[in-house]
């Protein structure tokens, strides 16, 4: 039987390597003054977390990851140019707002999820599929066991298209949608009207 | 590679999706932090299906399940801020406080 | 200067920026003198400058390039100088413009993003952009404000616009500047057959032949707008040559119409009949409906069963085919016109169609449109063959 | 030779022959289409194009993205090697012989949008940004039809490695079994490659959109990605529609090729011969054209195989 992930080093240090570069992507993604160049951070970000799923032997998951966040990643930025108010990153500025606060969720968030992840004894039963196995069993097991699974997820991403299309198209059931809409103002209490959103 | 490295990686990824999340103002920002967060999540998943289901497909099955979550958060983030912007021109949380309309 | 395309020595490039050598033809005048240099400091090192014309250049960093005379081989003189310069026997143009002043920015604000708040001030003097009113889906997007010529590659020459951009989609449009009679410069010392035709009596064979020509030229740039550049360097060597054979050009036209060149322009730019009656733009108005065409009341066509030509849709589509069309129908007039002559007097229908008269149209034309299809539109009018502004002509006389 | 050592210089070597025939095949088939006396210079004019072009400095905009803009060739040409890499020349002989070739081949071609859209948005211009997001729209329509045609091909393999979807052709290669999907394919390569009818992020009405503004050896590279990618695709398109090595007479190896550069010259002359499609056309047609189709390629092989 094959133990279904390599122990050898180069493994380890490919892991290393990858696991360091998606989580660093993963920062940058908020430290960047440009829309664009956010997106792709995290989409290297994603890359980086698809190669260590390879390395894991889900090679069909890992290359599928590549695959939708390249599309979802370029849908990202065209939203961000589309509709930031810094099309393009072509001005620098900055996004950031409760910072330390932010930083101390975080923070606080990877030490509980680490703690759990070291601290708790996990069965330590390694997968021994043999590589070009993996997927085979992963479509037997969509059209199988899991169907119900399966079929809910394709139910919900269709649901999911119909709803996304109802919600920004732009004819409602009143009207059209940006009917009545007005600037909004920058003082909480000040009526949206009154111009002083342009101010 | 152990399954603890894997796990460790993938806090790390889910504490900087936290810090994204909260930390910016604009929509799109706030959704590449969920996307970070549910990142972290999918390499957790397949990371014990990896070293402790003992190659269960349904460990994988997880995954599957998490990419589709990943795609119905994008899609309908999306449509949420294209609505919020046509009725409201407003891109940043801070735009939006008074959610009467 | 078109028939330098076809001189295989050459190789004509769309941005500067691929460029080695700058030809610069004729006298230039004074609106143009910055936009020159330019286009000169956008070259890529090594880079070079070649006058072509007579007498002195009148711009002064013009003073000292290699020259090509009025009727020297221009091909010659540019390549000699490509290939010093790529053997590193001649030195790199240094640039014309010095250092404009910019706002400066960096550094201010606490996150060095030019100010306080948080967009921070005006880098480079370049606002954040606003927003504009939507045209088509009802999302208000940021407008990008741009000024495309005079010497983008696929306008006429000379044609300046501002336009406004929101996505790909225009919101305003403003003619700068004119587009002038780049493109008549070759032969450079012969009078147009068409100008000749208004005052002399002209071979009716040759006047068709000479409308053939025209319209060729028209459709091989239509042809390098829509990425055809084999067919058009083809379409355009049919054009120059002193009496193609009538059976090549019927060929090539079928050749043309196989592309789908006329799919890019359906829909795009339309002129209705109701504004293009009575301003005088001979196929432009055919193509949108209007029946006018002087050849028809000229006594020289009577007997010949000459039929104006129209199209409905008056789309850039319609004036290709339209233009198509009254090619077949000239070189089919030029074969049966045998030895008449046109005399002087009666209206002369020619092709080059004033670029004033379209100007007025063109923001109705071009508003909402995308930006490829904007510029289809703009060389499907064909305004290469406008008027001569004022200053070009002073400039050129001097 | 360990197998890991030999593979990126067969992989360099393919990348460098076949944009080398991309660009003489462009070169000939240009002068053929413009009635030229073809010449020897023909075949002399890529290379010295080339040399020109590699003799330039590279030029700087006002404030560009300097990274991404070094960046992007290189990630292009990348992936033209990942490309070449999954292409079967015999029975288990592929650079990268693995058992999700095809799915791998689809995350290289998807990632072809980032670099294109790179390329466009660094240099900090306004028409070479409007060549990225052209590279957006067309890329994102035409994705998921390319995508559904390469899964329709490996159905009856019963296998997502290309060398396994060759090997089920050896009876009836999918150009006919699945009749849909070469044209599909075909319609599909030039919008992502940005080639030909579909080179509108890199057209003339943007006076070079995407390329605009690059010069020196970033453009020779960019350029030479691009024949890289159409190679890749050409070959991956001969091995998962054509039966890749099957042929009679001539060793498996040389069909690969044959087959390879038909699909490339097919590519070549659509760019001479066919005008450019107006984007918001292309992306209706792949939405409501394209998209259907390939669905029903997708039923219609999974019918004949039941």
């Amino acid at each position: 039987m094959v133990v279904a992930v390599s122990t050898s080093w180069v493994v380890d240090m490919a892991f290393a390597v990858f696991g360091m570069a998606a989580v660093l992507t993963g920062y940058r993604v908020f430290r960047t003054d440009s829309m664009v160049r956010a997106s792709f951070w995290l989409l290297a970000s994603f890359v980086n977390v698809g190669l260590i799923l390879v390395l894991l032997n889900a090679r069909f998951l890992g290359f599928s990851v590549v695959l939708m966040m390249a599309g979802e990643m370029s849908v990202m930025a065209i939203f961000m140019v589309m509709l930031m108010m810094n099309p393009a990153g072509l001005n620098p500025m900055t996004m950031v707002h409760q910072h330390r606060t932010s930083l101390a969720a975080g923070l606080l968030a990877f030490l509980a999820l680490a703690s759990v992840g070291v601290l708790v004894d996990f069965p330590d039963d390694p997968a021994r599929v043999e590589p070009a196995t993996v997927t085979a069993e992963l479509g037997a097991e969509e059209l199988g066991d899991s169907m119900l699974v399966f079929q809910t997820a394709g139910a919900t991403l269709l649901a999911t298209m119909i709803g996304s299309i109802a919600v920004t198209s732009r004819r409602g059931r009143y009207g059209d949608a940006e009917q009545g809409s007005v600037p909004p103002p920058l003082r909480p209490e000040a009526d949206p009207a009154d111009g002083e959103g342009a101010a | 590679m152990t399954l603890e490295t894997v796990l460790v990686v993938a806090a790390a990824l889910v504490g900087v999706g936290v810090y994204g999340a909260l930390s910016q103002q604009s929509f799109v920002m706030i959704m590449m932090g969920i996307e970070l967060i549910i990142n972290g999540a999918l390499l957790a998943g397949v990371g014990l299906w990896a070293y402790s289901t003992g190659g269960s497909p349904k460990g994988q099955m997880l995954g599957v399940v998490i990419l589709t979550v990943m795609a119905v958060e994008a899609a309908l983030g999306f449509a949420v801020m294209t609505n919020i912007y046509r009725v409201r021109k407003a891109d940043i949380t801070e735009k939006t406080k008074r959610l009467r309309g | 200067m078109e028939a330098l395309r076809l001189d295989r020595r050459l190789r004509i490039v769309d941005s500067p920026r691929h460029a080695t050598v700058l030809l610069v033809a004729g006298a230039l005048p004074a609106t143009l003198h910055r936009p020159v240099a330019l286009v000169h400091d956008a070259l890529a090192h090594p880079r070079a400058t070649v006058w072509w014309g007579d007498g002195e250049p009148d711009l002064d960093w013009l003073r000292d390039c290699p020259r090509a005379g009025g009727d020297g081989d221009v091909a010659a003189t540019v390549g000699a100088v490509h290939g010093d310069l790529m053997l590193g026997r001649r030195a790199s143009d240094l640039p014309v413009l010095t250092a404009t002043t910019r706002t400066p920015w960096e550094g201010v604000g606490p996150y060095g993003h030019g100010g306080s708040g948080m967009t921070g001030g005006t880098p480079h003097g370049r606002p954040l952009a606003e927003r504009a009113d939507d045209l088509r889906d009802g999302l208000a997007l940021d407008v990008l404000p741009l000024t495309v010529g005079p010497f983008f590659p696929a306008f006429p020459a000379g044609l300046a616009l501002r336009v406004s951009l929101q996505g790909d989609v225009i919101t305003e449009v403003e003619m700068l500047a004119d587009p002038f009679l780049a493109d008549s410069a070759d032969p450079p010392r012969r009078t147009h057959t068409f100008d000749r035709a208004r005052t002399d009596a002209v071979g009716l064979a040759e006047l068709e032949r000479a409308r053939v020509s025209h319209h060729l030229r028209a459709l091989s740039r239509s042809l390098r707008t829509q990425g055809l550049g084999a067919l058009a360097t083809r379409v355009l060597g049919a054009a120059v040559a002193e009496r193609p054979p009538t059976d090549a050009v019927r060929r090539l036209l079928v050749t043309v119409e196989r592309t789908g060149l006329g799919r890019a322009g359906a829909g795009v730019g339309i002129l209705t009949e109701a504004s293009v009656v009575g301003r005088g733009l001979g196929l432009l108005a055919r193509a949108s409906g209007a029946a006018q065409d002087a050849r028809d009341d000229d006594p020289a066509y009577a007997g010949l069963a000459f039929q104006p030509i129209t199209q409905v849709a008056g789309d850039a589509r319609a004036r290709l085919l339209q233009r198509i069309a009254e090619i077949r129908q000239s070189l089919s007039l030029a074969e049966r016109a045998g030895d008449r002559v046109r005399q002087p007097g009666p209206a002369l229908e020619d092709p080059r169609v004033g670029a004033t008269a379209v100007s007025e149209l063109l923001g109705d034309l071009l508003v909402g449109a995308e930006w490829g299809d904007a510029v289809t539109t703009i060389v499907s009018l064909d305004l290469a063959m406008g008027r001569r502004p004022p200053a070009a002509v002073g400039a050129e006389a001097a | 030779m360990p197998a890991w050592l030999a593979a990126p210089p067969t992989v360099a070597f393919a990348l460098a022959a076949g944009v080398v025939v991309a660009a003489c095949l462009d070169a000939a088939v240009g002068d053929v289409v413009a009635h030229r006396v073809p010449r020897w210079s023909s075949v002399v004019r890529p290379w010295r194009q080339a040399a020109v072009v590699a003799l330039q400095r590279r030029t700087s905009s006002e404030r560009p993205d300097r990274q991404a803009w070094a960046l992007a060739p290189a990630l292009l040409l990348g992936l033209a090697a990942v490309m070449l890499t999954v292409v079967p020349l015999a029975p288990g002989v592929a650079v990268a012989d693995v058992p999700h070739g095809i799915v791998l081949y689809g995350a290289a071609a998807a990632t072809v949008l980032i670099p294109a859209f790179l390329q466009g948005w660094s240099p900090n211009s306004a028409l070479a940004m409007i060549g990225g997001y052209r590279m957006f729209a067309q890329g994102l329509s035409s994705m998921i039809p390319f995508a559904l045609v390469l899964i329709a091909a490996a159905l009856p393999a019963q296998s997502l490695a290309v060398g396994e979807i060759v090997a089920s052709q050896q009876g009836l290669w999918n150009v006919v079994r699945t009749p849909l999907g070469l044209p599909v394919y075909l319609a599909t390569v030039p919008a992502l490659a940005f080639w030909g009818p579909l080179a509108t992020p890199a057209g003339r009405d943007l006076a070079g959109g995407i390329d605009l503004e690059a010069a020196g050896a970033q453009l020779l590279t960019w350029r030479v990605a691009q024949a890289g990618v159409l190679v890749g695709m050409s070959a991956v398109g001969a091995s998962v529609f054509l039966g890749g090595w099957a042929g009679p007479l001539l060793p498996g190896p040389v069909w690969v090729v044959l087959k390879t550069v038909a699909l490339l010259a097919a590519l070549v002359a659509m760019s001479h011969l066919v005008a450019r499609v107006r984007i918001e056309r292309f992306v209706v047609l792949a939405w409501v054209g394209l998209l259907p189709l390939a669905l029903l390629d997708v039923f219609l092989t999974g019918w004949w195989l039941l």
